[in-house]
């Protein structure tokens, strides 16, 4: 009975506080997490996720720095390696370049060039994605990219419950795990469990079952992904919608069971299309599961354009219902 | 009538139009903030109040072949520069008669014909692409200044330290305006650098450098005249530190947490435009009738200006790959 | 007579020699061409291409950079912009990542973000690749990595004749260019033509004909797959080997050509396998041949692991020989 | 016969101490050219010839709880750490029994034993890192020092900027060691600073510096054991120029077109040993027996080193992919 009412008690909240909620949880749970990056104090986050957070925990746990995304990066680093728990946050992805040479050079080779003597444990905390009419610098979708990376875990949280609770997951981690989280998902709103907590970060989740294709993607556009299998339902397609939650590494045991199933597939990602995390995947399936296929796998990625201003061309350049709709169709042999 | 008789840039009608042109950024920005609230123009608007002094003070020095390099935070330069407002206005928009087709928006505002390199939305993104405008310069034996101007908050960035120390060695013409207005975002200056004093920096490279009132357009013309001047002839770099205030947020999502009311009003009385009028009518260098008729002008201009937006085209959803690539129906800038 | 000599008259030279003469040609004909990097000049070149270059045109030409690269990159975007054609040499791919920010965020875009107004004419060369035990930090092959972002162009010269004629085509083009040269490439030495000069950069190559399997591969790779192809002959299994010389953009006509004939694929790339290259030209060929194909496209790139120190380890991390004549042997059904 | 009488660390036991450490180095990897010449070592071997007084001095003074953050050219760094030779030697050769496992070279010595964290072979990538391990001290509330060791090339990246911002900044207990050798690879300090006094860049960041002799190993142990008693003080940055000479080649690549044989002849007569061992002579502190007696002392760890590294054995080639994740059969290091 108790049981019961705890499972079903819930809350109306955000996907930005619930972010928060886990980073709170977190900062009073283990004293060696800090959460350190630009405007994460004082300002309350460029998207509000940390707002209160300053108050409640002192500038020493809640740090302003500088506008110095590599040095900051790699003072993150440093300091995990010697037994803190940090939380960088890089503003956005598009400002991650900057950071790019301590990710890489640094915290994702550390553990292999020591010969195991030294980790990383750190999460690296980033917005991601288009949608806001930020244009050609700030709305890169690069989760994908960072994927390619031996050494880092990249997770991509969509729902509300990952948001709440992939963070603690993380930052158990011996080694460097990268958050995305989609600007666009921020204002989203939905219950949560009261006593939502840690989630797994090893296994992709099927967020609609179906029969009739497989739809695989992450993030953001898993909500534009759901809307396409509902549309597609009204047409008796039963798409299967698969949430990767973790590009790095990938669940290919999901992927390739719904896969084999229903022996068609389409990925959606908000990448640019070649190099696309959408094309590894695409990849893994032709070596994997090449002979349960019946039709060629299709992708929905971003145009090959720095994403422009206006919102038709933004919108125009990124993934969008009818694509996917009409995507499904084409792998359906409905086209 | 003149300050200073002989000196032309101090004649009463170059006051009036420094006047004038804080006014028209002023203006235009109170107009775009409007429009903003109506979604006309969405993404990120950053706001110039309070800040208009340093653009005027500095752009008005420059020669036509002299080049510009800003920041997001640029209306009132690409105003000042001589980007037609209409084109500002319509790239607000995102129409494609915009400075930029519409394609980079509030924070992308480009113009080859008067030199405008851009609108670099990456803090400190714009210090060695100017260093390399500059180099440009100096390869091809030319007297082009390049103006690079960017907030305090820029300062601790890799770029500024690597750009400050290639223009030195390599004595390039670059002036280096740096915006200080206390904050970048929620973060205060003292919050971001061990050393608060930026000018100091400059010294670090072997710099030439100033620091003056921001907030005053004719200290900052002078100053600007003297280190253009300075970078002309020597053809090397020069750092000018402005020091001002952003009476408005930073954006327009910003709820300005980190600073108390206070603060920003005690900084209003030395707001640029009221102060720059204020010495302007004491010293009865100006009518009150030919203030509003600058204004009723600066007015009509802004509204031609939106029409002339609202009116503009979407650019079609079909050439949505264009212009990653140079291509042939278009000329391209050089 | 004289023309048919001219044709035969080759002098024997070595891939550095080549990508020399490109230089020191360039320099030559256009004044707007400079050549900017960390040591080009007094050292000669970290592996001495530009040996001998300064002296020939001077410390403004060849321009020796402190160690700044986001700084030097930036200003050659500047230069580039105001009408000079720089050539930067970023060292190593391995340092380019602290430049990505200048060339994702400025060379890249600005194009499109002036609405077509300013170009960025300029190339940017970079040694690439393992194979010299130079350990984690110094042995990234992220060539395929930069073929994701738009607005770029990303060349991979494998021969002799592409070393020495890609250079100056990439100097003609309106937009940004990359050059990756693979490391272990500039001790190759053997005949080029006295007259060799400007190639194309549209299209991939086929360097063998063959109708039974298509070997993709490109750079410092091509060399190990044509090898490949000839122990596969002995065994009776005629290859063809595609080099693709440009990896963005993709000539899909060369590859779909070849791959619709051979009805089988492997494509050989030093990237990680995660988001490889490969798995792009994987996509691409499921997107546009999956009809004709006999069996899964194959694969064979770097292990998931920062390149170890010792010989063996780091071997076994790269494609090699055996390897490469494995997958194609799976593709064929003889595994 | 101590030089100061009371200073244990001037007695006539730690000056040989101090030479023996500078010869180890010296010693250790002459051999390590000959075995590179044998092919036995590969990639890329920076020596260290001529500044051995540096990480001699520094590091000697530091505690068994500091930390050390160094570059590509960290043997001598490594070994006054106390990386136990055999170990270094092993991982030069790449055995498993090496200090890294054999995974990280000549270029990635790392020992967690020691708090040696490494050996960074992107140039100025450690100073970040370091300022975190000191951020780390500073938010658990130790004594600890952190030293970066980096080269004067290092000084025009970005990161040193950031870093040294940082450190000043939040109050961070670490010591930046500036190998000034004149040289980054072939490019000469003219040619990469505009400002060649490379302690005064710590004034710009308002961290106390001093620049010493860096030939003279009594004066970097000198200066810094100030430093780092400054440092374990005050908890804040501190910075140290030691003015040294590479009289070898950058690597075992560099046909050294860049300076005048006569350049590195001049300096040779500076040299740290051959000065340091000659003043003790003069001084009677070092008799030649003693000194001979050491040198095979030396030698003989020196072969026990090659002997271990020769007998060490290859990581099996199945276990290629591990160490890029913490996995279960190995303990990590914190
Ligand atoms: C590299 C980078 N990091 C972070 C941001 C997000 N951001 C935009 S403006 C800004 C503050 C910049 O402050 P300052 O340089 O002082 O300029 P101001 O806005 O005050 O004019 C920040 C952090 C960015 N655009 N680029
Ligand atoms: C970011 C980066 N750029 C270039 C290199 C190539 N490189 C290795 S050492 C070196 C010179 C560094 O000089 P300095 O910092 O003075 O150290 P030194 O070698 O003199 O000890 C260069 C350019 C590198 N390793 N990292
Ligand atoms: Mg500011
Ligand atoms: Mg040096």
């Amino acid at each position: 009975m108790q049981q019961a009412a705890a499972r079903t008690d819930t809350v109306e909240t955000t996907y930005r506080e619930a972010v928060r909620a886990a980073l709170r949880d977190a900062l009073g749970r283990d004293n060696r997490v800090f959460l350190m990056g630009e405007d994460v104090g004082r300002y309350g986050g460029c998207y509000a996720v940390s707002h209160g957070l300053l108050a409640e925990f002192g500038p020493e746990r809640i740090r302003d720095t500088p506008l110095s995304e590599s040095g900051f990066t790699g003072a993150g680093i440093g300091a995990a390696m010697a037994g803190m728990r940090p939380i960088v946050e890089l503003m956005t992805v598009n400002f991650s370049l900057l950071a790019l040479d301590q990710i890489l050079n640094n915290a994702a080779t550390i553990r292999h060039m020591s010969g195991n003597q030294f980790g990383v444990p750190l999460v690296i905390r980033m917005a991601t994605g288009a949608g806001r009419q930020l244009a050609a610098q700030h709305s890169h979708s690069l989760e994908g990219w960072y994927a390619h990376i031996p050494g880092i875990k990249v997770l991509t949280p969509a729902t509300l419950e990952d948001a709440r609770g992939m963070l603690w997951t993380a930052l158990q981690e011996p080694d460097p795990v990268l958050i995305f989280e989609n600007v666009m998902l921020y204002n989203m709103s939905g219950n949560l469990a009261c006593d939502a907590g840690a989630v797994d970060i090893d296994k992709a989740a099927v967020r609609r079952k179906g029969r009739d294709i497989s739809l695989i993607t992450y993030g953001g556009s898993l909500w534009k992904t759901l809307e396409a299998a509902s549309v597609l339902a009204t047409e008796g397609i039963e798409a299967e919608v698969i949430d990767l939650r973790s590009l790095r590494p990938l669940d290919d045991a999901t992927i390739m069971t719904s896969v084999t199933r229903t022996r068609r597939a389409v990925i959606v990602d908000e990448g640019w299309r070649s190099g696309s995390l959408a094309a590894e995947i695409g990849m893994r399936i032709v070596e994997q599961a090449f002979w349960s296929l019946d039709a060629p796998i299709g992708r929905v990625c971003s145009e090959e354009v720095p994403i422009p201003y206006p919102r038709h061309l933004e919108m125009a350049a990124l993934p969008q219902l009818p694509k996917i709709v009409a995507a499904a169709k084409t792998a359906l042999g409905q086209a | 009538m003149t300050l200073t008789a002989g000196k032309p840039h101090l004649s009463r009608e170059h006051m009036l139009d420094l006047l004038r042109q804080m006014i028209r950024i002023r203006r235009f920005e109170n107009k775009c903030a409007e429009l903003y609230t109506q979604e006309k123009i969405r993404g990120f608007l950053h706001l110039y109040d309070g800040e208009e002094a340093v653009a005027v003070g500095v752009i008005t020095v420059l020669e036509k072949r002299d080049r510009v390099v800003a920041t997001y935070r640029e209306h009132g330069h690409a105003l000042v520069r001589g980007v037609p407002m209409k084109a500002v206005m319509a790239e607000m928009y995102g129409k494609q008669e915009g400075c930029s087709r519409g394609r980079g928006g509030s924070m992308h505002l480009f113009n080859a014909a008067t030199n405008f390199y851009g609108g670099n939305a990456i803090v400190g993104g714009g210090l060695p692409v100017a260093t390399g405008l500059a180099l440009a310069s100096r390869m091809q034996g030319d007297d082009i200044v390049t103006a690079c101007f960017f907030g305090e908050g820029a300062v601790a960035e890799g770029e500024f330290h690597e750009s400050l120390n290639l223009a030195a060695l390599w004595q390039l013409p670059v002036l280096f305006v740096c915006e200080n207005n206390s904050y970048a975002m929620g973060t205060a200056l003292a919050l971001s650098e061990s050393e608060t004093d930026i000018q100091h920096k400059a010294a670090c490279y072997r710099v030439a450098s100033e620091a003056v009132d921001g907030m005053d357009v004719v200290a900052v013309e002078a100053a600007a005249r003297r280190a253009i001047q300075a970078v002309r002839d020597s053809r090397k770099p020069y750092f000018l530190e402005c020091r001002t205030y952003r009476l408005r947020p930073h954006s327009m999502f910003d709820p300005q947490l980190y600073r108390d009311k206070a603060e920003v009003e005690s900084w209003r009385p030395r707001e640029p435009i009221a102060r720059f009028q204020g010495w302007l009518e004491t010293n009865r260098m100006i009518h009150p009738d030919e203030l509003s008729r600058m204004v009723s002008e600066i007015d009509a201009e802004i509204a031609e200006a939106v029409n002339f937006a609202e009116t503009a085209s979407w650019e079609p959803v079909e050439q949505l790959c264009r212009f990653v690539h140079a291509d042939s129906t278009v000329p391209t800038g050089q």
